[in-house]
């Protein structure tokens, strides 16, 4: 038997890791994602230590310039620093972005699972997910406002505290859509054979979830996970528009490109530098989560 | 399936009702007052009357068994009324805007056809796009269609409709003169001329709507048919010497179809929703509008009535999904 | 062409563009076809059999594969020859399907789940025969009749989800005879299906070669279809063709050492005959294990009682059952320590619900197993998940009960894991020792199922098994999609296991040599009942119930020389295994005929 | 000659939701309204009365309006018909005044009919109508588009808590207007036509009227100035070079005119701190731990541009003014200080005051710093204000945390929310108001003491600063007694100094005027703020 087992050429011991990382490497949409969203994220977090202007420094009277050297973006109607304010507003669109896109990611896919694995909790879990599609969003984060933002100012400072309800609000008002594709992938996959090897050899129903059915269902998570973090940089754009998101002199993206649709005509350059970076961040997570996908995927990764 | 129909159905009441009951409490929970659009002119004492005067002044409990009553069981009267000439819902009182003091019942009639003009138009056109592209990228997959279409449709839905509604106007109607985006209600189209002003003014709001509508169902529609593209069975279909075009258009779409199917029909009820930004840019007054109107000036009955409508559409189409999917996929039985 | 070969290959070489380079499917590969001749290539796994085929149709295309040389010359019906190689696809779509039809080698997944049998079955008539709907139905239906589906008119409306896996396959088959083709490819077309059909189908396409000058190309690992089937055989190995000779030739003069080892592995029925006890087969070149019998002890393990599943068809407003699926309907057996138990049978007959049943992996309705001093229907679910340390499955599809995402070493060590039994390092070691037990190269154990053959992934799920020294093991089919060779070296691993470690084993299997091969005792199923029970020299040699009889009539030889014709064979179609919930059949009686001999006297429906 | 010019779209970006001014006080509804139905008289451009359905403005040199104050008497004009064809009488404004201070009906121009005691009809074309007691401004019912007269024939079933039953009457009211409802679409569109019955026969010019709701200003705007598919656009709220390039476009003109509306912060005189218990935050229990230092609160003043301010929020549309009450002209204070900007003068006001600056450039005081939550609705304009205060304030040593509310929660008067402006946790708050008409009493008559809001009332008092102040009170009462125009002028003067310049608890930034737009063929267009601004569209015409 032993002229068998040589048949496949040994290779040397390789992580799970060094594997995804192999695989990514050669997706070239990925990573120029990667590339691009590593730019973007360090362009925004450390280019305020690097650029004289403060986002908030209001230069009346060099107000409304187009591009030039010292203001290469061009400076907004109060004569803020466009750049800085792109810096500024960046940081706060991209945490915002991830952690609600994580929040909602998380929440959908521990409702998708959980409805899709338990069968008993199945019909409980998307008559919710129906109630939270009918409720209407703004009432909802006005009353999260009401409830919450004093004594999580208090708790946390009023930044944080913002932040965290906002995240909070738009995590709470998107997970739904991952449930209900995470429940029909679980629902598919509890069908599959290697579900019942796995409980043969005595697998919890936690370490089912986490050893098997997870894995398995990262494919439809990740299209989640781009399409969320567009979402929710827009989200809190509308909120800001409607005065329940960060104090106005904070700016983000969002808020940015929304001020900046009046002057449309008169300063187009102004709503492209953000739609630029909104663009450019949903893109590149897009085509990042598209490489991590196929990497992440044994099956593929083996071609 | 009929017996899973209508055990769903059964099972839809109660759902219904609670989550009436959520929407009331969330709403009267929320802060905000009617009377918040109220001049500052007016004293506060007026301003307490007119509270009174719409009803304000009793307990939560009784407005939402008032709410039940006039929804459940006087507002369908009226529709008896409307279409058999009978008069059982004479001298009843219906479910009354806070706002224009007019049954919201008759508002949301009279806005359904523009919203259903612009919104649901926007929606045909948007799957009807979204379809091919996500079906030919997905055949071609990282082709230069596939990339062009990947990115066109994601800047598409990162761009949201607040910025690509007035960037259309200064387009197309400043720049060029081509629409108008003033969307005339009180058109009505009777004629070719007329039809022809319709499309005008339709064209602007549907492409912006149709614009998110696509890039999320092309998505869908690529992954699905990527799956399916690498079964057997197409193989099978090719050995019988089929054509490429039924081969792709016949059999894989069938199969892709079953998830994105559902996915088109989870979409449906936001067409009566109405698309709030856009209404508003093109002043198109739909449904969507008439909700933010009545959310921003606190007209609770109009906004509970809008949102549990919504939220009967929610679960009714979500049972026809699933009751679709049992059609589309011999395999699935519910009973 | 002047030899009047239907197709000709000639120097065929089929590369695949992979990210790691081209890959080489067929390297070099040439033989001929003639009229009304089967043809069987036979080889190893990933030897190139199926690309070559596939090349053939054109179809390699889409799979990622490009004819990098040589010629497929075919001989058209009235256009004279082409090269299939360089004709381009519109010419290609009038002859696939209508000249050449093919039967692939999975015909579980080769049905379109969404169109009807009939649908699928018109569509190609419609296109090339330019047939209206109704001449194409009494066409579909001709042909359902002749391939012996039952009711053919009612599977028309069918979907092939409604259909049995024996259907299933005949309706692939079915669907490529449909234009009456020069030329057939099947590819493995009775992988995994019970004898009785496996013999039905040989006989059809026998017929049809003979009746219409179809050639038959014939790809299989089964060497005992072979010795039925072929005129000429054709042996693979690694993308080349070792040898070419008829079917005498090659089995009584095999040249190439491969061709040697393939023989050399294939199980014969009737080569235990005379023996009581199973014994590891020779293989060729093996010297290294023993070849003993294995003995066995006395003492029962496991203990099954008046088992029956049943299966709730759902219905009405209140879900409630309707009817039953009767699966499992009164079996009683006793597997002793370090003995083998076989079940076999039809298709669809209960086999797998019985051992899952054991496992309560699907609940019985009633009944008891007794599993070493415990009974295993009484435990609650904490006292189960400790009873199943000690009983493990394998189960039927070693692919589908491996999870795609998970590393292999992290497969085998999830039951220790599971139990707790070995931590850290001495878990790894475990897991090391396990891939060694199995002859897997350790450097497999970072890898993921796919990147595995049949076979050594059947390996993994045997591994796992292992893992935690079970009393019992249920082997679902464990061996039944390997190809010949490597099968011999799982089987000669879990008698080795037996010998060594006094392990039981549940055997499922319908290959009744391998059967033969393997197993202590045996209990033939039919329609959810054990029919005929007892030692298998009992069984195999004098058996008792009608449909025992003619199971083991089916049973393909591996030898040209005996050759069973279409007579001999003569199956009912099983009767359908629902009832209505009320219903209650009468209870199994049996007769010993010999000491441990029993054959059911009650009705079994056959 | 009437219907001769034929047909005139006008936009407001607020859609009518009703055209009945006594159940919404919306000015999108009232203006609306007015096209239909009309008061007995309104005001002019200059705050002027002109009479409409009466034959002249009673006074008390006319005699229309008694010595004692406690009545005036009006006269319709003859021959005055309604659109359906019936006449108007004096029943039809007698019933007006019940509808609207019946006591369950809700009605939103109560205010308007504050201290009548009755409406008598004298004859067929003479009502009178009596006050409790002497009211020196007699001219709030039936005066201005607020209170226009309703048909008593189409009415006389909606009264009390039938009002809102009453749909088709709500939507469509018989008028005496230049047009008449073809079709009411809420908050959508109105379709109207000329009133065959209209009391000029000439007027109007247009035939056909379409009013179309809906919508932001932008497109309002544009939809006139730009692409001319509309001839009229209320209130266009746009930044200034936004509105300027528009008007660029040359199909049409924006115009402008001046009201009392007054961008202002009020500065909050009580303790918004959250450490306080519900009872006594931002309640005079407990002033304010630096803003009741009048040298912090003049130096906040101090350090605005409020020329600057206008540039960039208002533009043609708004002018600094140091004034709460910044016109009629006759009752304007001439106080200009605040308009220079002096943040030298602020930060040596406050060294002074002994505010001292501290390592992070804020000052401080006893403990106490100089850190300000500085509130408003959310609005393009309004952030822009915060942004530049914020700058100003910290080069004078004031940290500012800014905070944008819903304007439907900020100007909602719900009680249970922290965010209204009259619960004011905060320590200043912008926002703008204004007084009806042109007599600022009621107005002034806000900053009494003890009208603040507070718990006790649920948070629903006028005094929004909490300023108290017993000179005031006495000030305000004496408004309420004199009649003498002279006298009311300088008093009210001497009020609106007392809250802003000598005080500082109001400081006024910015007079916002109207700005409106009309196509360049749409004639006779005059800008009104103190009255609808459609209080003229009989005049209106083609430019030909
Ligand atoms: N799509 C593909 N991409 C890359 N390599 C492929 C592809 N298809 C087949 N191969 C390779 O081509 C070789 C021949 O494969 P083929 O499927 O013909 O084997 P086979 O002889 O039919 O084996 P089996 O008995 O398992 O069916 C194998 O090494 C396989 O790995
Ligand atoms: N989950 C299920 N629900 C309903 N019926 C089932 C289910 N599983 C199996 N059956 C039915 O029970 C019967 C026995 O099935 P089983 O899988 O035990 O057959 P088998 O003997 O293992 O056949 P094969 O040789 O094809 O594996 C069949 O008729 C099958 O259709
Ligand atoms: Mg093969
Ligand atoms: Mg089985
Ligand atoms: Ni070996």
């Amino acid at each position: 038997m032993t002229d068998m087992s040589n048949m496949e050429p040994t290779k040397p011991e390789r992580s799970q890791w060094v594997d995804v990382w192999d695989q990514f490497k050669h997706h070239k949409g990925a990573l120029l994602g990667g590339i691009i969203f590593i730019v973007i994220v360090v362009g925004v977090f450390l280019g305020p230590l690097v650029w004289p202007y403060d986002a908030q420094f209001i230069d009346i009277r060099a107000r409304n310039q187009g591009p030039s050297w010292a203001h290469p973006f061009g400076t907004d109607q109060l004569g803020r620093d466009t750049l800085a304010r792109m810096m500024a507003g960046g940081q706060t669109s991209i945490a915002v972005g991830l952690t609600a896109m994580l929040l909602a990611l998380g929440l959908g896919s521990l409702v998708g699972i959980t409805a899709g694995f338990f069968k008993r909790l199945d019909g409980p879990l998307m008559r919710i997910t129906d109630l939270f599609l009918a409720l209407p969003i703004l009432p909802l984060l006005l009353v999260m406002m009401l409830l919450f933002r004093e004594p999580l100012s208090g708790a946390v400072g009023p930044e944080r505290g913002i932040f965290i309800l906002i995240v909070v609000a738009i995590g709470v008002t998107s997970w739904m859509p991952t449930a209900r594709i995470v429940r029909g992938d679980v629902l598919a996959l509890k069908e599959r054979e290697f579900i019942l090897a796995a409980r043969s050899i005595g697998t919890s129903n936690t370490n089912m979830i986490k050893r098997h059915i997870l894995p398995n269902v990262l494919s439809p998570i990740m299209v989640s996970a781009t399409l969320g973090i567009a979402n929710a940089i827009i989200t809190e754009s509308a909120l800001s528009f409607l005065g329940l998101g960060f104090p106005p002199d904070f700016p983000t993206w969002g808020r940015l490109l929304n001020d900046a649709t009046q002057y449309l005509q008169d300063y187009p350059e102004r709503v492209f530098w953000p739609g630029l970076a909104i663009s450019l961040t949903v893109l590149s997570v897009n085509y990042l989560g598209d490489g991590l996908r196929d990497a992440l995927d044994p099956r593929i990764r083996g071609r | 399936m009929l017996t899973f129909t209508i055990r769903r159905l059964i099972l839809a009441i109660p759902t219904l009702l609670f989550i009436s009951l959520v929407i009331f409490l969330l709403l009267e929970l929320a802060p905000g007052d009617p009377m918040a659009q109220v001049p500052l002119t007016v004293p506060p004492e007026v301003k307490e009357k007119m509270r009174l005067a719409l009803g304000l002044g009793e307990p939560g409990y009784i407005r939402f068994w008032k709410w039940l009553v006039q929804f459940f069981w006087i507002e369908p009267q009226v529709l008896i009324d409307h279409y058999f000439g009978t008069t059982f819902s004479e001298g009843k009182l219906r479910v009354i805007s806070w706002q224009h003091r007019a049954p919201v019942m008759d508002v949301v009639v009279q806005r359904l056809p523009q919203t259903l003009w612009v919104v649901g138009m926007s929606y045909v056109v948007g799957v009807l796009i979204a379809l091919p592209i996500g079906i030919y990228s997905a055949y071609r997959q990282y082709s230069m269609f596939d990339q062009a279409g990947t990115f066109i449709t994601m800047i598409g839905y990162s761009i949201p409709p607040f910025f690509t509604g007035p960037l259309v106007i200064v387009i197309f109607s400043v720049q060029l003169g081509w629409f108008p985006f003033i969307y005339d209600t009180t058109h009505v189209v009777n004629d070719w001329d007329s039809f022809i002003y319709q499309l005008r003014q339709m064209i602007m709001p549907v492409m912006v709507l149709a614009l998110q509508t696509t890039a999320q169902i092309s998505r869908y529609m690529r992954a699905s048919m990527l799956d399916n593209l690498n079964q057997d069975y197409v193989r099978t279909a090719r050995a019988k010497g089929l054509s490429e075009r039924v081969v792709v258009l016949v059999h894989v779409l069938r199969n892709s179809m079953i998830p994105v199917v559902t996915v088109i029909a989870l979409g449906l009820p936001a067409i009566f929703g109405g698309a709030i930004i856009t209404e508003q840019v093109f002043s198109v007054n739909g449904i969507g509008a008439q909700l933010i109107g009545a959310i921003q000036a606190n007209d609770l009955p109009t906004v509970q009535t809008l949102t549990f409508m919504f939220a009967f559409l929610i679960v009714f189409f979500n049972l026809i999904a699933d009751v679709l999917y049992g059609i589309l996929d011999p395999r699935i039985r519910y009973d | 062409m002047l030899d009047n070969a239907i197709a000709s290959i000639e120097n065929l070489r089929v590369e695949f563009q992979t990210k790691d380079g081209p890959v080489v499917g067929v390297e070099d590969v040439s033989f001929k076809v003639f009229p009304g001749e089967t043809v069987c290539i036979v080889g190893e796994s990933g030897s190139g059999k199926s690309v070559s085929s596939l090349s053939l149709m054109r179809l390699v295309e889409f799979g990622g594969g490009e004819i990098a040389g040589g010629r497929l010359v075919f001989n058209r019906r009235d256009a004279g020859a082409a090269d299939l190689a360089k004709t381009d696809q519109d010419l290609m779509r009038t002859i696939r399907g209508n000249e050449i039809g093919m039967i692939f080698q999975e015909p579980m997944t080769a049905l379109n789940p969404v169109f009807t049998v009939g649908r699928q079955l018109t569509e190609g008539l419609r296109l090339h025969k330019k047939m209206s709907k109704a001449d194409a139905e009494a066409r579909a239906l001709e042909l359902l009749r002749q391939v012996r589906i039952p009711e053919p008119e009612r599977r028309l409306h069918q979907y092939p989800h409604e259909l049995s896996g024996g259907m299933r396959q005949r309706v692939v088959i079915a669907m490529a005879m449909a234009c009456e083709p020069r030329l057939l490819i099947a590819d493995e077309p009775t992988t995994a299906l019970d004898v009785t059909i496996q013999a039905e189908i040989l006989a059809l396409m026998d017929r049809l070669k003979r009746e219409t000058g179809t050639a038959v190309m014939f790809i299989t690992h089964d060497m005992a279809v072979v010795a039925q089937m072929a005129d000429r055989v054709v042996v693979m190995f690694r993308g080349n063709k070792v040898e070419e000779g008829t079917v005498q030739e090659i089995f009584e003069n095999p040249t190439h050492d491969y061709t040697k080892a393939l023989l050399a592995a294939v199980p014969k029925l009737g080569d235990m005959s005379g023996t009581d006890l199973p014994r590891p087969m020779k293989l060729f070149g093996d010297t290294t294990h023993s070849t003993d019998p294995i003995p066995g002890t006395d003492e029962p393990i496991l203990e099954v009682k008046n088992l029956v599943t049943r299966f709730p068809v759902q219905g009405g407003l209140l879900r409630r059952t309707v009817a039953k699926v009767h699966a499992v309907e009164d079996v009683s057996f006793t597997v002793n320590k370090g003995r083998t138990l076989s079940l076999v049978g039809e298709s669809g007959c209960g086999k797998s619900t019985a051992g899952r049943s054991i496992l309560r992996l699907v609940e019985p309705e009633s009944g008891h197993v007794q599993f070493d001093d415990k009974d295993v229907i009484a435990l609650n679910s904490r006292e189960l998940h400790k009873v199943r340390q000690d009983m493990q499955m394998i189960f039927q599809d070693p692919f589908a009960s491996l999870n795609p995402q998970m590393k292999l070493s992290d497969q085998v060590a999830e039951p220790m894991r599971n139990y707790g039994t070995h931590k850290g390092s001495a878990m790894m070691d475990r897991v090391a020792m396990l891939f060694d037990r199995v002859e897997l190269p350790r450097s497999f154990m970072n890898r993921y199922p796919h990147e595995l053959s049949g076979g050594q992934r059947q390996r993994i799920a045997i591994a796992r098994a292992l893992a935690l020294n079970p009393k019992l093991i249920v082997a679902d089919e464990a061996v039944s999609a390997l190809d010949v060779s490597v099968q011999a070296q799982v089987l000669n691993l879990m008698m080795e296991l037996q010998a060594e470690l006094e392990i039981s084993y549940l055997f499922i299997s319908h290959d009744m040599a391998v059967v033969e091969r393997v197993s202590h005792d045996v209990g033939v199923m039919y329609l959810g009942r054990i029919v005929e029970i007892g030692p298998r020299r009992a069984v195999f040699e004098n058996p008792q119930h009608p449909y025992t009889q003619a199971l083991m009539k089916a049973v393909p030889i591996a030898d040209p020389n005996q050759r069973k014709s279409e007579k001999d064979l003569n199956f009912k179609p099983i009767p359908s295994p629902i009832h209505p919930v009320g219903y209650e059949p009468e209870p199994s009686i049996y007769k010993e005929v010999a000491p441990g001999h029993r054959v059911l006297i009650t009705d079994s429906g056959y | 000659e009437r219907g001769s010019d034929g047909h005139v779209n006008i936009i407001y970006w607020q859609a009518p939701s009703i055209l009945n001014p006594f159940l919404s006080s919306g000015t999108k509804d009232i203006e609306s309204a007015s096209l239909v139905i009309e008061p007995l008289g309104r005001y002019d451009p200059n705050g002027n009365l002109v009479p409409y359905l009466a034959q002249e403005i009673p006074t008390v040199a006319n005699g229309g309006v008694s010595e004692d104050l406690k009545s005036i008497t009006w006269k319709l004009k003859e021959g005055l018909l309604w659109s359906d064809g019936t006449a108007v009488t004096s029943a039809d404004v007698k019933f007006t005044a019940e509808y609207c201070m019946h006591p369950e009906g809700g009605c939103a121009q109560l205010a308007k009919f504050d201290g009548v005691d009755n409406v008598e009809i004298i004859d067929d074309l003479t009502v009178k109508v009596n006050f409790t007691e002497p009211k020196p401004n007699p001219y709030g019912p039936f005066m201005g588009g607020q209170s226009p007269i309703l048909q008593m024939a189409q009415f006389k079933d909606c009264m009390g808590a039938k009002a809102p039953e009453c749909t088709e009457a709500n939507f469509g009211p018989i008028g005496t207007g230049p047009f008449v409802v073809d079709e009411f679409k809420t908050n959508d569109v109105i379709s109207l036509s000329a009133n065959p019955n209209y009391r000029d026969p000439a007027k109007p010019a247009f035939a056909t009227v379409t009013f179309k709701g809906g919508g932001d200003a932008t497109a309002a705007g544009r939809a006139v100035l730009e692409t001319g598919e509309f001839d009229y656009a209320w209130n266009l709220q746009l930044a200034p070079d936004v509105l300027a390039k528009m008007a660029e476009g040359g199909k049409g003109k924006p115009i402008a005119a001046f009201g009392s509306l007054v961008e202002r912060l009020e500065m909050n005189m009580t303790d918004p701190s959250p450490d306080l218990d519900a009872d006594t935050r931002s309640t005079r229990k407990a002033p304010h731990p630096f803003l009741s230092d009048i040298n912090v609160r003049k130096a906040l003043s101090m350090a605005i541009d409020r020329n600057l301010l206008v540039e960039i929020g208002y533009g043609q549309a708004g002018r600094p003014t140091c004034n709460l009450v910044p016109g009629p002209a006759v009752y304007a204070s001439d106080n200009t200080d605040c308009l220079t900007q002096d943040i030298a003068g602020a930060n040596a006001l406050l060294d002074e005051a002994g505010w001292v600056k501290g390592a992070d450039g804020v000052r401080a005081k006893d403990g106490v710093r100089l850190s300000i939550l500085y509130q408003t609705s959310t609005n393009a304009v309004r952030q822009d204000f915060q942004a530049l205060i914020k700058q100003w304030w910290s080069e004078i040593g004031v940290e500012t945390e800014l905070r944008n509310l819903n304007a439907s929660v900020f100007f909602g008067g719900d009680p249970g929310s922290p965010d209204t402006f009259q619960k004011f946790y905060a320590d200043v708050e912008m926002y703008a108001n204004n007084f009806d008409g042109t007599d600022p009493q009621a107005y002034l008559s806000m900053y009494r003491c003890g009208n603040e809001p507070q718990p006790s009332n649920q948070w629903n008092g006028e005094n929004i600063n909490r300023f108290c102040d017993p000179e005031y009170d006495k000030l305000i009462d004496e408004l309420g007694r004199t009649s003498d125009l002279e006298k009311r002028y300088a008093l009210a003067k001497k009020m609106n100094e007392m809250l802003t310049k000598e005080s500082y608890v109001v400081v006024p930034l910015v007079d916002r005027g109207r700005v409106s737009a009309h196509s360049n063929s749409l004639g006779g267009v005059v800008l009104n703020t103190w009255d609808s601004e459609l209080w003229n569209a009989a005049d209106w015409h083609r430019v030909k």
